[in-house]
């Protein structure tokens, strides 16, 4: 034995004893082997209480050897902070771990809140219902707060690395036990594709500890031969330390992916998403414990866990344990115990009537049985010291031992299943819920499917608790919720199971109920004299275990996690100083230099006085052609298609259906039968999708076909009094001048350099503006040109936001700014299109309703700010004592060329009341504005136009 | 022009070709693949120009010979009574041929698509969802794809790319300990 | 809100006395009687709405022969399912009107039902990623001022001092956003239990486990309801039945314009206090927040198509994931435990329907959507008014059916525009 | 997470579509009645059973096409093209009956 492991078995196990691993508990430093876990580790080195439980304080020890560990939920740091509430079971021992205890104070042997379990009575299930009501509960709530939770989150940054990866298989094994291993045997011998995958370290499940063998060979022996073969397979993908977590509709599974993780700043945890054509769980089943007093002491473990750690870590649970069971697969368990070197002093099974055998075997071994017994209540006050229990023939007895292996038997481990949609059904011969039907491509083997046994093999008993006080029997040891808890929500009508579940918390905890449900609603059915079938389950959902948000969310982070486009002369901007920032997926320049302010108004002065250059190329452009184009267009625009000529452009506006204004644009009439529709930039795919989805779905009859361009296209937009000068020096530029290119004129050409261009004469600043295109791997070539050439006549480069500025400056609509989600056409000043059009077009027909006809509707108007600071937000109010809002202020600018602050608002009776006075409310403050015509520079348009 | 490289797949851009994108009514699919001989459903075909189905009425022709107004023309003569647009889209996409050991499992971690050999054999092409964003795959051979996306996605798709090969590399030196 | 007189009987004395005892002394939270075979009242659903319209009834109106008809267990619905944001920062005055009534309804109700709600105004606070989005923010702020309810515009620093872990240099940058501090959270069980219990007390029936499968109507008016308990006659029946409006309305010969969408939530491992408030994000599409237990309550984007199967699907999970972390990027190394999600009946404009139906004597209280939990102390008494006196109550006379004819919509939407 | 079967491309994820709601809904002329066009705005089927719906394969093909699918199990019965009526789930033949267990 050695020394520094006093509970480790000289020989056997799978750990590997040439390779020491140290780690520390509470600060103090232990030794371990590589093929450890965390847990068997500290029970290895006679560590008992790892925790203190969550409501109560009590002192708690490592109760399984598996995912449905209640109890060693610790804080542990492998080079990647202090990671709360990490299963000791699941956790591998790796070289300098770090762990904790984390709900003690001021340690883990002596903590104050213990107090809360020598108040008991006064916390029973739900009391936080009937008090804390006075004065109110954020009196008490931050008291409350400090002492829930079960750790805290970790400090300094995530150095993991998360990823996605997304697969196919045929068929996907879940679990890696006899059953897995055979299943995937099988289909690889068809030829089938497959994927078994274990959230263990190693595979083999209960092989890896259960000496019983199967077909004839020792555990061991099959388990070496399967994986052979299935590792020879080339078809065959075996994963480990990757547990399937979530089933969703049509066979998507996804999978947590450890196998990389805990490893510093070079762990890698991956979430898996696998489209399975079939599936076939082999989750193995989870042992039960039973309820009797005191049954959360440490040294008290469920019997299977016990034999784990004697065969696969080679660590005793307990030198001297007695055994609590209600079933026959438990003898085998508690006798196979014996054999690996834990002494078992007696066996107290619950049953009446056991088969001789069974008794023979363990008498033979000098093991005390206690047929017909009932467990009272574990004795010890830091760790189980001895059992006391009615023997059949109603004495008691005191059996004195240094841990209680329990075992209510199986419960199949159906999460997955029932995730998958699959109902469950109670099998009274096993107590225990199986599988029963599905409607996804699954299976269900071994274990899982409740196979672990034959009935006459097995006998079990239905759980009950003991005769003994029931507020110190645990149910569920997370939640620290007991069989009082269950009987206290019975009485006060609780009975319904989800009922029962939420009011006590059963089986809410981190650990979803692993081994508590079944008690539960045992105790449930017990106490309204039902079955466990007529109680039903609870529901279970995803995830299985749980899972890292930072898994869950990948490297879907920082840059990654909205992507974003950059412009074709994205480079030349950069040169140019632009600040950028993130307008409908594009990052754009916002203005050029240090100060925002500044730099949006000298922007716009130098636009409205020399040119600007601005970068356009995010408009959307679609291209609509066909002898039904026209047709089409007339449906979609407000606006009267027909008339257009081709080389003109029109100036248009969308509806949706119920007529709210959803965009609005230039379309140029290309030839006959082509059309060029631009759109907003933030609108670009939306619009092209919603073209697409009218022209399939409702107009197929109609001969059009649609292309989105944009993206082949830089679009430099020069606008100003210099900006015809500038462009027209641009060899191979069409005629700019007024006569043979107006105002809304289109044309394409070719450069001299063999560019083709498009440009067209559209102005959303109110200069005389032009939009040339060019292909986009020229954008930044002639920006640099263009910049070149009109510098010396005072060409800048203009932001985003000074455009924005210009266009208030002429009322230009802002569609999603100025308008709303109610803002129909009219409101816009439409009025006068809609009544000229004659033709259907979507969103024509609410137009007509008495609402959208109403005259008081939030009208778009422009206003000049009289007295006071007006921000976009603010909002034009009437009344005094109590206010009311007459629309808002949906654009603002401080006019460096008028030299006063205007605006565009939405205001009710808006168009009726240009002149009036109106107040304007924002943050408490007030302001006034006068009404005016939305048009505040150039109302005429000569600029544009000439 | 190699993009980037990690131990398990090599990043290169794809230059010098031109791309069309034609689109046709649908009902005059068939007859229009007659005509140019284009790549059927999923299909990626051809020498020069080769065609990539996009969808039961558009295809990309790519061609690293002739011009996109060569392309367009040749269209537009053969498609003569069938409603077609074809526009140059050469400037709109950028293309990488993403190629090595680690190439099929860069794509899974974007996109759902079975990028299998034996699912998506050379010669396959898929429009899908890469890294949230829309893309073209090609499988040209054997652990070597062609993935074409929007180019103002260049900067995004590239970094994208590294950062999650660099990460699988990350994650199997981490198993090989 | 008067109180009710047999509501007593928690407190902390009655606590201790009962510790005494062992807790054998508490009575029914609520009996279960057997369904009878007729009522004044019939109210299909014992959701929050259901449950506080009959609460309402027989406190307010004297009618108490009234039988709440539940198909699953009393609370199985969205409201025993929500993620509790409980707010009244609405932007439309008929909303905030109504939503307000409903939030100071709220900070009396665990005195007034003798049942701790555990209402926690830790506020809720909205999150603006661009320049452009804080003006959209300033004129939802000033709305809710003026709605003469709180509302405060917040600068990135004001957010970084009431929520320390927030990335304000994320991808969507912070560039500021506003609180309601009377907004915050309850606890969603305890809402429907307590007005369980309260309505129990005043003499409602509440039928758990039995399922209503048609109207009898005549000369275009209710009369009763087949349930799988069998007939039952009623003089005035109301719709409380969340996701399920379209098919029970169906059943009485009524389209309306809802869809049913399954939203999700999910909640990580518990841990010690480290968010305040809860921060929702409308252009992200994620809200989170930490309940007293220490779990942090996620939720965000409905799936996208219609949904019966009350779970939530992965595309909308992940989504909502990769929001959070990338908001708090601390988060990333806890874990998630689980993720459900509930049918939500979804409403053209996202407000609710409530009023009078075409068929007399039928009324509806559906279209919550994703946000009719904070509703249901309002919705409770708006409804129980409109039920007893067959006339809308004023604060709902524009929720009714009509407005989608005449196309009088109140879109929230508009202004808010995240599932909450 | 559905994975929908594109009448063009094959069976893909949900994330690669967008939702288009029922299917088969007519269109009234301008003429129709306050009535008759707010039950063609709002009022859906929202049936608890199979839908009839469309989806666009917007990240791949571009196209749209109907799917039948029970919104309670969120099995696919059936996917069929835009041109083609709502169909008889009973009578054809070519519904799959997916996983039915
Ligand atoms: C995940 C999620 C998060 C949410 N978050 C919030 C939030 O933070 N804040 C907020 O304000 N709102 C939120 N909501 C919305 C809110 O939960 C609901 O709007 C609200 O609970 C609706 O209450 P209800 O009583 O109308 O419906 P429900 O609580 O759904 O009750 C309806 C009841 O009717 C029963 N029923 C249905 N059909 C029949 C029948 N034929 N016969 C008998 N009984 C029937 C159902 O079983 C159900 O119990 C959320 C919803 C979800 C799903
Ligand atoms: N003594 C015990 O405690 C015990 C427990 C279960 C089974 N058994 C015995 O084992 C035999 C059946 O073998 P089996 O193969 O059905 O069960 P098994 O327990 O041997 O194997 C199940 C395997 O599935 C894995 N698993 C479960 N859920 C998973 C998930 N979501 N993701 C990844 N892996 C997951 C487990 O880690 C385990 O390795 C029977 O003979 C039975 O008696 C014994
Ligand atoms: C606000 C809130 C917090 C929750 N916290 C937990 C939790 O800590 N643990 C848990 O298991 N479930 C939690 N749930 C989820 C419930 O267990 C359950 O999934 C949900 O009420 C839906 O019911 P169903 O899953 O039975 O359909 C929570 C639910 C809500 C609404
Ligand atoms: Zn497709």
């Amino acid at each position: 034995m050695n020394a520094g492991q006093p509970f480790r078995r000289a020989d056997g196990g799978r750990i590997d004893r040439s390779t020491l691993v140290m780690f520390t508990f509470n600060g103090r430093s232990y030794e371990g082997h590589a093929g450890d876990t965390l847990a068997s580790a500290l029970l290895a080195n006679g560590i008992r209480t790892v925790t203190r439980s969550f409501k109560f304080h009590r002192p708690r020890g490592i109760f399984s050897a598996g995912f449905e560990e209640p109890n060693g939920l610790l804080g542990v740091d492998v080079g990647s902070g202090m990671i709360p509430i990490t299963c000791a079971t699941l956790m591998p021992l790796i070289a300098g771990l770090r762990a904790e205890t984390q709900n003690s104070f001021p340690s883990v042997k002596f903590d104050f809140g213990r107090i809360f379990d020598y108040t008991r009575l006064l916390w029973p299930a739900g009391f936080y219902n009937k008090i804390f009501k006075w004065p109110n509960w954020r009196t008490f709530e931050w008291a409350i707060r400090r002492t829930a939770g079960l750790g805290a989150l970790p400090k300094g940054a995530d150095n993991s690395r998360y990823r996605h990866l997304n697969t196919h298989c045929d068929v996907l094994v879940v679990g890696a036990g006899s059953a897995g291993l055979n299943a995937a045997l099988e289909a690889a011998r068809r030829g089938e594709d497959v994927l078994l995958v274990e959230q263990d370290i190693e595979a083999g499940g209960s092989l890896l500890f259960d000496p019983t063998g199967i077909k004839g060979q020792a555990p061991g022996e099959f388990l070496d031969a399967a994986l052979k073969e299935l590792r020879a397979a080339p078809s065959v993908r075996i994963m480990l330390q990757s547990t399937v977590v979530g089933y969703y509709d049509h066979n998507v599974l996804t999978i947590h992916d450890r196998s990389a993780a805990y490893r510093g700043d070079a762990s890698v945890e991956t979430y898996w998403k696998v489209r399975a054509g079939r599936v076939v769980l082999a989750t193995g089943a989870i042992e039960q414990p039973l309820m009797f007093g005191n049954n959360d002491l440490p040294g008290i473990m469920l019997a299977g866990a016990m034999l784990q750690y004697a065969n696969r870590y080679a660590v005793l649970a307990g030198r001297r344990i007695a055994a609590v069971i209600n079933n026959d697969l438990a003898w085998r368990t508690v006798i196979a115990l014996q054999d690996s070197g834990v002494e078992v002093a007696s066996i107290v099974d619950v049953r009446g009537k056991i088969s001789a055998d069974l008794v023979a075997a363990a008498e033979a071994r000098g093991i005390d049985c206690h047929v017909g017994a009932t467990p009272l209540k574990a004795r010890g006050s830091r760790t189980v010291r001895a059992l006391r229990v009615a023997t059949s023939d109603g004495k008691t007895e005191l059996v004195q031992c240094d841990g209680i292996a329990v075992s209510g038997g199986l419960n199949p481990t159906v999460h997955l299943f029932s995730q998958a949609g699959g109902k469950l059904r109670y099998d009274e011969s096993r107590a225990c819920f199986v599988p029963d039907h599905c409607a996804q491509a699954l299976d269900v083997v071994g274990a899982a499917k409740g196979d672990f046994v034959m009935p006459e093999n097995y006998r079990i008993l239905p759980r009950t608790f003991a005769p003994v006080d029931t507020t110190t029997q645990w149910v569920d040891y997370v939640h620290d919720v007991t069989v009082s808890d269950l009987e206290l929500s019975v009485r006060e009508n609780f009975v319904s199971v989800e009922h029962m579940k939420r009011y006590t918390t059963t089986g809410m905890a981190v650990d979803q109920g692993k081994t508590s449900n079944l008690n539960a609603l045992s105790v449930l059915a017990r106490l309204t004299d039902q079955l466990p079938g007529q109680v039903g389950t609870t529901t279970f959902r995803p995830q299985f275990m749980p899972v890292t948000l930072g898994a869950v969310a990948g490297n879907r982070r920082g840059e990654f996690y909205a992507p974003a486009r950059q412009l074709p002369a994205h480079n030349w901007h950069v040169q140019q100083g632009a600040v950028f920032d993130e307008y409908g997926g594009w990052k754009r320049p916002a203005f050029y230099g240090a100060d925002r302010r500044a730099s949006i108004r000298e922007e716009v002065l130098k636009m409205r006085q020399a040119a600007g250059l601005f970068d356009g190329s995010p408009l959307g452009k679609i291209e609509v052609k066909g002898p039904d184009a026209a047709e089409f267009l007339s449906m979609m625009y407000v606006n009267t298609v027909h008339t257009l000529e081709a080389g003109k452009a029109r100036y248009g506006l969308m509806l949706n259906e119920n007529g709210v204004v959803m965009d609005d644009g230039v379309f140029v009439r290309l030839a006959g039968d082509h059309f060029l529709v631009n759109t907003t930039s933030g609108a670009a795919t939306r619009i092209a999708m919603w073209l697409e989805e009218w022209r399939q779905c409702e107009f197929p009859r109609l001969q059009v076909i649609t292309n989105e361009v944009a993206a082949q296209w830089a679009v430099a937009t020069v606008a100003g009094p210099q900006a015809r000068g500038i462009l027209q020096s641009l060899p191979g530029m069409v005629d700019l001048d007024n006569e043979s290119f107006p105002h809304m004129s289109f044309a394409s050409g070719c450069f001299e350099d063999d560019v083709p261009f498009r440009i067209q004469r559209v102005s959303y600043s109110g200069e005389c503006s032009f939009e040339l295109s060019v292909p986009s791997n020229h954008g930044e070539e002639y920006f640099q040109r263009i910049m070149d050439i009109g510098e010396p006549n005072g060409l800048a480069p203009i932001g985003i936001e000074a455009i924005l500025a210009l266009r208030i400056e002429k009322g230009f609509l802002h569609v999603g700014v100025d308008t709303d989600g109610m803002t129909n056409a009219l409101d816009v000043g439409f009025g006068g299109i809609v009544a000229n059009k004659k033709t259907d077009f979507v969103g024509a027909r609410s137009l007509q309703r008495a609402e959208d006809q109403r005259t008081d509707r939030r009208r778009l108007i422009g206003f000049e700010v009289e007295n006071g600071t007006v921000l976009a937000g603010a909002h034009f109010v009437s009344g005094k004592r109590i206010r009311r809002s007459e629309g808002f202020v949906t654009s603002v600018f401080e006019s460096p060329v008028l030299g006063k602050t205007i605006g565009l608002g939405l205001l009710e009776r808006g168009f009726d009341r240009k002149g009036e006075t109106i107040e304007v409310f924002d943050d408490d403050r007030l302001a006034t504005a006068r009404v005016v015509n939305p048009c505040f520079y150039d109302p005429d348009g000569e600029r544009m136009r000439g | 022009m190699v993009e980037q490289a990690s131990r398990d797949v090599t990043i290169e851009l794809i230059e010098d070709r031109t791309i069309v994108m034609l689109k046709v009514a649908l009902g005059a699919a068939d007859k229009t693949v007659r005509r140019l001989a284009l790549a059927g459903p999923s299909q990626a075909v051809g020498g020069d120009p080769r065609s990539l189905w996009r969808g039961p009425d558009s295809w990309f022709l790519m061609s690293s010979k002739y011009s996109g107004a060569v392309l367009i023309k040749d269209c537009e003569r053969k498609l003569d009574g069938i409603l077609h647009n074809a526009v140059d889209y050469s400037a709109a996409l950028i293309g990488f041929s993403l190629s090595g050991p680690g190439a099929e499992e860069l794509l899974a971690s974007g996109s759902g698509v079975d990028f299998r050999f034996e699912r998506f054999p050379p010669g396959s092409c898929c429009r899908t969802q890469l890294a949230q964003i829309g893309a073209t795959i090609v499988a040209a051979a054997k652990d070597r794809f062609e993935v074409f996306v929007e180019s103002g996605f260049r900067r995004y798709i590239l970094d994208w790319m590294n950062d999650t090969s660099n990460i699988a590399v990350l994650a199997s030196t981490a198993q090989e300990h | 809100m008067g109180h009710t007189p047999k509501l007593r009987g928690y407190s902390f004395l009655s606590l201790a006395k009962n510790a005494l005892a062992g807790h054998r002394r508490w009575p029914v939270a609520w009996r279960s009687p057997e369904l009878r075979k007729n009522y004044d009242v019939v109210i299909i659903g014992a959701g929050g709405h259901g449950l506080a319209i009959a609460y309402h009834l027989a406190l307010d109106h004297g009618i108490s022969d009234v039988a709440v008809i539940e198909k699953g267990y009393l609370g199985s619905g969205n409201s025993g399912r929500n993620t509790q944001v409980t707010r009244s920062n609405y932007f439309w005055p008929q909303s905030a009107r109504f939503f307000d009534h409903s939030l100071k309804l709220y900070e009396g109700l665990s005195q007034a039902l003798n049942f701790n709600v555990m209402l926690s105004q830790r506020g809720i606070l909205t999150l603006a990623h661009s320049h452009h989005e804080l003006e959209g923010m300033r004129r939802w702020a000033n709305a809710i001022r003026i709605n003469g309810i709180d509302s405060e515009v917040l600068s990135p620093m004001d957010i970084k001092r009431i929520e320390p872990l927030l990335n304000l240099d994320s991808c969507y940058p912070i560039h500021g956003g506003f609180i309601q501090w009377r907004g915050g959270i309850s606890r969603h069980d305890a809402v429907v239990w307590a007005y369980a219990r309260a309505a129990s007390a005043l003499g409602v029936d509440i039928i758990q486990q039995c399922e209503v499968k048609g109207f009898n109507i005549s000369d275009g008016r209710v009369i009763g309801v087949e349930t799988t308990h069998g007939q039952v006659a009623a003089d005035r029946v109301c719709m409380a039945v969340a996701g399920h409006t379209s098919v029970l309305a169906g059943k009485a010969g009524l389209r309306v314009p809802i869809t049913s969408q399954a939203l999700q939530a999910m909640v990580s491992e518990p841990v010690k206090p480290c968010l305040r408030t809860t921060i929702l994000s409308p252009s992200i599409h994620v809200y989170a927040g930490q309940s007293d237990r220490g779990e942090i309550v996620i939720g965000g984007c409905a799936d996208i198509y219609n949904s019966y199967a009350q779970r939530g699907g992965l595309p909308a999970m992940e989504e909502n994931i990769a929001a959070l972390v990338e908001l708090y990027p601390s988060l990333s190394r806890l874990r998630l435990t689980r993720q459900w999600a509930g049918i939500v009946d979804i409403t053209p404009d996202t407000t609710p329907i409530m009023g009078k139906t075409p068929v007399r004597n039928l009324y509806i209280s559906g279209g919550w959507g994703t946000g009719g939990y904070k509703a249901i102390p309002a919705g409770g008494d708006t409804m129980a008014y409109t039920i007893a006196n067959d006339d809308p109550h004023p604060l709902i006379a524009d929720f009714g059916l009509e407005r989608f004819v005449s196309g009088a919509m109140i879109d929230e939407a508009a202004a808010s525009g995240v599932a909450h | 997470m559905l994975r929908i079967d594109c009448p063009y491309c094959g069976t893909r994820d949900e994330a690669e579509f967008t939702f288009g709601g029922e299917s088969h809904v007519e269109r009234p002329g301008p003429e129709a009645g306050d009535p008759e066009w707010a039950d063609y705005l709002f009022n859906r089927d929202n049936p608890k059973g199979v839908h009839f719906e469309h989806w666009c394969h917007a990240f791949g093909c571009g196209q749209w096409f109907n799917v039948a699918r029970d919104t309670l199990t969120h099995e696919i019965h059936l996917v069929y093209k835009m041109d083609e009526g709502r169909p008889d789930l009973e009578t054809r033949e070519d519904t799959e009956r997916r996983h039915s267990a």
